[in-house]
């Protein structure tokens, strides 16, 4: 059960590679492969919320010897968002008409890459499947193939790889301090160890994620990245890509390397500040509504390091609910700002108000999981410190995200020809998601609560 | 190009395809797997397109396959990969199982994962050929013609 | 032996930094290059137990040196030499669709796009 | 049931409404009237019934709960709300076919609006019966939502969407303190549920900031003093929305939210205070402003900001006749207002003027409305015989219990809205005749003959909405002092008040051209330096210190780079300053059998820096390989073979494919790079500079790892131990294949991905595909581009 959906997505992405996707039976072939890979990640995530972790070793060796795969609740959080996020921008590139070949394959490919990781147990097989994910979405970045994507899908490719290599250098010094590579045991063996290199080798991971999420100042590169690129694949990278980052964090951070997170909280809390300060600055005055997703993406960046900074259980839940809610939010967007109608329309006013932290919307608790992090330390002032900065991150994104929406959506109401109905209805359906997420939260919390349990520093 | 660089090139050919295969089916015993043994096939490929061009080279081997003899390797890989799990097995389980006796065929053991290294070994040959043919194609586009 | 490791991976690494800032693209490939390189000689460096190589039959009483971090290198090998073939072949579609390998012309496009997004905003 | 049927109701009325769309526009008129008289008569009949209570769970992780409880203060507002709400509806139903004529828009366009409206009423009748703190909340912004779509309902005017959005930033924001203190309430009392915190709360700072930053929510959308700018703004909607939201939605929330946490605001005399403070500075600021307006919406506006001033007065004079006085009026305000604002609207829509400058003497023409619209500006203003006689007396009482000085203020306050009142409806009905009337539709005028109706029969039979004050007050104050309102001929300090009050407001109204320039002057200079000033002048800076700040973003790739790095060095120094470094790092021994790969190690080390060095791309290439190759062979002195060998390869392999890309580019072209102009000396530093940076935190990263010996055994031993049993010699080729086999898939998988990349990029320039060549040249090509074009760009 836990090999299935990474094996429909890796085998159906194989003969795919081989057809032409702008045929449209395949790309629909390819949905009904990803939506199958879905399914069976579905039935994974409800086995292991009801009955706890799922693992086995490949090659049937010992654990440490051969490569573990672990579902546990954390990862299959992940997993199936990203997998649904991938599968709602490839069923609205189908439906909109497909311009490339290689695009379903590449999708699928990328859910590989993304299956892979987020179920793995194992450090470097983490990278493996980190860089299924890379070079897949380095392709895709490109998708267009005008002056516009290749110059992002270059900047993004340049710049991704830099993480990248400072990521396998993590990996690998990680297996030099603590003689594994399976995640359990770095745990147990990287709490023992010096802590000036593992502060050290801590560092250059958290800036490989930070690079990924687009942490300030990490960010240069992701602002005409996601402008310039396609809309489906611009939700893809924030709504399904960006997850690695948020996920590495969290799982490098709070699970492998808690006590350095500890040590390092008050350069996450101040740079996550920066993060969410400038991000939302930069949205304020924006052209496009891309750009100014670009930019909230960014900000919203900074809440998820402040919530880890926060840390504790309540801390990382708050995370893994924000960057969940996060995803789901840029994916409507990014997928609504490439469309026009008035059930679009009404999808990016919905995207719009869960960005704000508006309710009934699934942004709302997001925020107030924030706010409630915030209200927890026990010193008074930080406490005041982190609200004051979550009100103003919120007030700005207030301002940028209806600034933008009343601008696109408003003043130029009507023009342009409305595009078609079955794009604009599946648009309209992820963001009845966040409405109803937003009305009947109850999964998001237990989910992200349960998540958070799974961690090493996040145990009560 | 002269007449002795051709012939040696035609003579070259099978002489690294047979040490690539060599490579291949030592791999498990010395230095070496699947994936040197591809480079070095390609290696004998590559000297084609140095010796007679992009064309005549297109035109003798059967270029045009190259990515579906990669995505061939790819899948008969996955098969390996995955194909234990149909018997309930962990993925990657090999078969004969650890320990169990090896049905040998002269001193090569036969065993799946030797499969799995053909599946890489036909992947990278695919890759490297079929990227060095796109260069090559490319560069016909951008001058008219001419070899690499 | 082990500052003289990290030495020469630092000298890699920062020469590879210094070619990624320079302004035409195959030398960004380069510096690319030469990082990767710095980081598989790390890799090597991080399982440092020199020895005979892990083939069996295996010596007695020498050492035998690490068979992981050479599996995680020529892993890591590959994947970079993939990926770089990839960014070889999109520095050379940009090169086609603008002419210029030149990183300062391709801030310049973007600039220019901006322009014109600003105009439009204007408008 | 008695508690779940108005609420289903008051919520299922959107979507019914929509539904009702679906045949048209009247259709969805009247389905929204019927189900706003639906919800009122459930309201009705559940406060019949003893009101009642539903608790159900909804999020146990949060420990939220879906409580509703239909107390006296639900039952007030929630009536309110519906009946103002069929009044609203059933002129509107008139109005906006009308408003849309005028503006050429469809009639379809009606829909939104009467759905809109109902969720607007939906939103508060929920809100005024939850129970549980996030509840409340999410209906507070469910009221936000539904009222930005309203005042920016007529979007294609630039005023309506900056009003819309004002609206929407300045309560929307300012719920977030709501927020906020809602969550320190549960954070000090461990629950969501506000009966239970009541209950447990006790006075202390903690407990005062959650109650304040309560009120400062409340108070902002109640429109009060100084956040009171948003509200005139506001009448960019269509007139019905106006009435609605001034009576019944929306600015009644935030004194209805004042009396739901009444309790906790009781705790803190300081903020009872402040809330004064506020409240008065609304009520004089409100009413001079209202006398000062010209346009009949801006006159109501003002005077709704001070008329919650007065409620918001009562409130915190902390009595128990000011709790009842508060909630009797806001029943009296909203009937008289929400009947001012829709003969505004009528006058409007009948003559075409807005403004009293322009109209006058219209009793002739429309003596129904005159008459209903008095008795309602009557009701406002206090006079006997109307229900507004009864709020003023409970007002005054209110008033005279906390001491003379605040009877003062309430005369003033209470004689400022009689003149006001009085310079509206004059200024409309009385006087010379200035203005061509029509006939109005009778949907225009029967609604406010029945809300001044109700104005006046309060005036003679007032114990029912004395009843329904009551019972709200009890939510707020569990030991509440029976207030009986009525007439009572003596010589009682209310009555004094009241004619006093009448007196002044004649003075005030016989002195208008000796005050009014100063008044006017006043309400200038609050024009040019109050909120309203700030707000704007916040927004436009905000503005251009983003763009400023945007002109400052990174805009080329090596910068891009160089932000990663540098910033990466400077975390690794602060990592490195922040740990004890003592005995961390290690030198190492070099012995003579270590001389061949130290070799390699400096010739790899030269390589790199030559590489640096060459302007010719063919050099660079032939650096970098030696760099590749000696690499190669420390690694097959340090025993590694396998990477060794794939390494030679690997180089070989990739120095050609770099050779045949480089073949692509025109030889001029790499000649121009190779001689171009020489980067300006202090990038060129720059660029020096960043380098050493990351060979810097390389060197250190690299340093401390290597240093720090092994916390265990490596796992490797067990992979070498188990080769034999994987049928294998070579333990690193066993491990790829076998122990590590899933990384070998997955490396090979990238390898596939880069060639399908590979392809894609290098390929022939996809064409259309011959079957479907017309879809995709003319839809979805011109699809791709309108993507984009609608992209803005």
């Amino acid at each position: 059960m836990l090999v299935l959906p990474l094996a429909i997505v890796w085998l159906a992405a194989v003969p795919l590679a081989l057809l032409d996707g702008r045929r449209r039976w395949v790309g629909w072939l390819a949905v009904a492969a990803l939506g199958a890979g879905f399914l069976a990640m579905l039935r994974l995530a409800v086995a292991v919320f009801a009955r706890g972790p799922v693992e086995l070793v490949a090659g049937g060796w010992p654990a440490e010897v051969g490569i573990t795969l672990r579902a546990d609740a954390l990862g299959v959080t992940f997993a199936v968002l990203s997998i649904g996020v991938l599968l709602a921008a490839l069923a609205y590139e189908t439906l909109g008409g497909v311009h490339e070949r290689a695009l379903p394959a590449l999708v699928l490919f990328l859910a590989t890459g993304l299956t892979g990781l987020f179920l793995t147990g194992d450090a470097f097989n983490f990278y493996v499947f980190f860089e299924i994910a890379m070079t897949s979405s380095f392709v895709l970045a490109g998708y267009g193939r005008r002056t516009r994507e290749l110059r992002a899908a270059l900047i993004f490719t340049v710049v991704n790889l830099l993480g990248s290599t400072l990521f396998l250098s993590g990996i690998a010094a990680l297996y030099h301090v603590t003689g594994t590579l399976d995640m359990r045991g770095i745990a147990t063996w990287a709490g023992v160890a010096d802590q000036n290199s593992v502060l050290l080798i801590a560092t250059i991971i958290f800036v490989a994620f930070g690079i990924k999420v687009g942490l300030f100042p990490f960010h240069f590169w992701l602002p005409p990245v996601y402008r310039d690129t396609w809309p489906a694949v611009a939700a893809i990278l924030s709504g399904a890509l960006a997850n690695i980052g948020s996920y590495g964090l969290i799982r490098f951070g709070a699970d492998l390397l808690p006590r350095e997170l500890r040590f390092a909280a008050p350069a996450l809390l101040i740079l996550g500040a920066a993060s969410v300060l400038y991000g939302a600055l930069q949205a304020v005055a924006v052209r496009t509504a891309s750009e100014a997703l670009a930019y909230s993406a960014i900000s919203n960046a900074g809440y998820i390091l402040i919530a880890l900074g926060i840390g504790g259980p309540a801390g990382y839940a708050a995370a893994i609910l924000f960057a969940v809610v996060n995803s789901l939010n840029k994916t409507v967007l990014f997928l609504a700002a490439g469309l026009r109608g008035w059930l679009v329309s009404a999808a990016f006013a919905i995207g719009a108000f869960s960005v704000a932290g508006v309710p009934p919307s699934a942004g709302f608790f997001g925020k107030a999981a924030l706010f409630r992090g915030g209200i927890a330390p026990d010193d008074p002032a930080l406490s005041v410190a982190l609200v004051a900065l979550l009100f103003v991150g919120g007030a700005l994104a207030f301002v940028y995200m209806f600034q933008i929406y009343q601008r696109d959506f408003w003043e130029r109401e009507g023009a342009g020809q409305t595009s078609g109905i079955g794009s604009r209805i599946l648009v309209l359906g992820l963001a009845g998601l966040v409405v109803a997420f937003g009305v009947w939260p109850e999964p998001l919390l237990a989910v992200s609560q349960q998540a958070a349990g799974v961690l090493n520093g996040g145990r009560p | 190009m002269t007449v002795l660089t051709r012939v040696i090139a035609r003579l070259l050919l099978p002489s690294t395809l047979i040490t690539a295969i060599a490579v291949l089916v030592k791999g498990y015993g010395d230095v070496g797997d699947g994936f040197s043994a591809a480079v070095i096939a390609a290696f004998g490929v590559l000297l084609q397109y140095v010796a007679f061009g992009h064309r005549a080279a297109a035109r003798a081997l059967p270029l045009r396959a190259m990515p579906a003899v990669s995505f061939a390797g790819l899948l008969l890989a996955l098969l390996v990969t995955f194909g234990p799990v149909l018997r309930g097995q962990a993925p990657l389980a090999h078969s004969p199982a650890p320990g169990a006796d090896v049905i040998y065929l002269g001193t090569l053991e036969l065993h799946t994962a030797l499969v799995f290294d053909l599946g890489v070994f036909l992947l990278v040959f695919g890759f490297a050929v079929g990227a060095i043919d796109l260069i090559a194609g490319a560069t016909d586009r951008e001058r008219g013609q001419g070899p690499l | 032996m082990i500052v003289l490791f990290a030495l020469v991976v630092a000298i890699l690494f920062g020469t590879g930094a210094y070619l990624m800032l320079k302004r035409d693209l195959i030398r960004v490939v380069a510096g690319i290059i030469l990082i990767s390189n710095a980081v598989i000689l790390f890799i090597i460096a991080a399982g440092l137990t020199r020895g005979r190589a892990p083939i069996y039959p295996l010596p007695e009483g020498e050492p035998i040196s690490d068979p992981l971090v050479q599996a995680m290198a020529l892993t890591a090998i590959v994947i970079s030499f993939g990926i770089t073939a990839l960014l070889l072949s999109l520095v050379y579609r940009v090169y086609t669709t603008r002419e210029t390998v030149d990183k300062e012309d391709l801030s310049l496009a973007e600039a220019e796009d901006e322009r014109q997004l600003e105009v439009e905003r204007r408008a | 049931m008695t508690v779940l049927l108005p609420l289903l109701l008051a919520l299922g009325a959107a979507p019914v409404v929509l539904v009702a769309g679906v045949l048209g526009a009247r259709p969805a008129a009247w389905a929204s009237i019927v189900m706003a008289a639906l919800a009122c008569g459930a309201t009705l009949w559940g406060r019949w019934a003893g009101g009642g209570a539903l608790d159900v769970a909804w999020a146990p992780s949060w420990g939220l709960r879906l409580t509703f409880a239909l107390d006296g203060l639900a039952v007030l507002y929630a009536l309110l709300a519906t009946g103002i709400g069929v009044a609203v509806l059933l002129y509107s139903a008139r109005y906006l076919p009308l408003h849309l004529e005028h503006q050429g828009r469809p009639a379809r366009d009606a829909i939104r609006f009467y759905a809109l409206i109902v969720l607007f009423m939906g939103a508060m009748v929920g809100l005024v019966m939850a129970q549980d703190l996030l509840l409340i909340f999410v209906f507070w912004d469910l009221t936000a939502i539904a009222s930005y779509y309203l005042i920016g309902y007529d979007r294609h005017k630039a005023e309506s969407r900056a009003a819309a959005l004002m609206a929407l930033l300045v309560t929307g924001i300012s719920a977030v303190l709501l927020l906020i203190g809602l969550l320190l309430l549960q954070a000090l009392y461990g629950t969501f549920a506000l009966p239970a915190i009541v209950e447990r709360a006790t006075p202390g700072p903690a407990q005062t900031l959650a109650a304040g930053l309560i009120a400062a929510g409340a108070l902002v959308k109640s429109a009060q003093v100084p956040a009171h700018f948003w509200l005139p703004r506001a009448m960019a909607a269509p007139t019905p929305v106006s009435a609605y939201l001034h009576s019944a939605a929306m600015v009644a929330a935030g004194v209805f939210l004042l009396g739901r946490i009444y309790p906790l605001l009781r705790l803190s005399p300081f903020l009872l205070d402040l809330l004064l403070v506020v409240g008065l500075l609304s009520m004089i600021f409100g009413s001079v402003l209202a006398l000062t307006r010209d346009v009949l919406k801006q006159i109501l506006a003002y005077s709704t900001i001070a008329q919650y001033g007065y409620v918001v007065v009562m409130l915190s004079l902390g009595t128990s006749a000011g709790v009842v006085g508060a909630a009797f009026y806001v029943i009296a305000h909203a009937l008289a207002k929400s009947a001012l604002f829709l003969t505004a609207g009528t006058v409007t829509e009948v003559t075409g003027e807005d403004r009293l400058s322009r109209l006058g003497g219209q009793w002739r023409g429309l003596p129904v409305l005159a008459a209903a619209s008095g008795v309602a500006a009557a009701g406002l203003g206090a006079l006997p015989l109307t229900i507004g006689f009864f709020k003023d007396e409970l007002f005054f009482k209110a008033a005279l219990e906390r001491g003379w000085p605040f009877a003062a203020l309430a005369t003033l306050g209470a004689a400022l809205t009689l003149a006001y009142v009085w310079h509206f409806w004059s200024g409309i009905f009385l006087g010379p005749l200035r203005g061509e009337a029509g006939r109005p539709p009778l949907p225009l005028v029967a609604p406010i003959v029945a809300l001044g109706l109700l104005v006046a029969v309060g005036g003679v039979a007032v114990a029912p909405a004395a009843d329904l004050a009551e019972a709200a007050g009890r939510v707020a104050f569990a030991d509440l002092q029976p207030v009986e309102p009525a007439y009572h001929l003596d010589a009682r300090p209310e009555n004094l008040l009241a004619l006093a009050t009448y007196a002044l407001a004649a003075t005030i109204i016989a002195a208008r051209p000796r005050w009014f320039r100063l008044a006017a002057a006043t309400a200038r200079l609050g024009e040019r330096v109050g909120p309203e000033r700030w707000y704007a002048a916040g927004l436009v800076r905000l503005n251009r210190s983003s763009r400023a700040l945007l002109a400052l973003e990174v805009r080329d790739l090596r910068s891009r780079i160089a932000t990663v790095l540098v910033p990466t060095a400077v975390l690794v120094a602060i990592g490195l300053w922040a740990t004890p470094t003592e005995g961390a790092f290690r030198v190492g021994r070099i012995t003579v059998t270590d001389l061949p790969t130290v070799l390699g190690l400096l010739l790899a080390a030269v390589g790199a820096l030559v590489a640096t060095v060459p302007r010719r791309p063919l050099t660079l290439i032939l650096a970098l390989s030696s760099v590749g190759y000696s690499l190669a062979a420390v690694f097959a002195f340090l025993g590694a073979p396998d990477v060794a060998l794939v390494a030679v390869l690997i180089e070989t392999i990739l120095t050609l494919l770099f050779l045949g890309v480089l073949a692509l580019f025109p030889a001029e072209l790499l000649k121009d790079q190779a001689v171009g102009p020489a980067p300006r000396p202090s990038l060129r530093w720059r660029n020096v500079g960043v380098g050493l940076g990351a060979g810097a935190f390389a060197f250190a990263v690299g340093w401390a790892t290597l240093s720090q010996p092994a916390a265990q055994e490596s796992v490797a031993v067990q992979h070498i131990r188990l080769t034999p049993a994987a049928h294998a010699k070579d333990v690193v080729t066993a491990i790829l294949a076998d122990f590590r086999g899933l990384d070998t898939m997955g490396e090979i998988t990238v390898i596939a991905i880069a060639l399908l990349g590979i392809a894609a990029l290098l390929g022939r320039r996809e064409r259309p595909m011959a079957s479907d060549e017309r879809r995709a040249t003319s839809d979805e090509r011109a699809s791709g581009e309108e993507k984009r074009r609608r992209e803005g760009r």
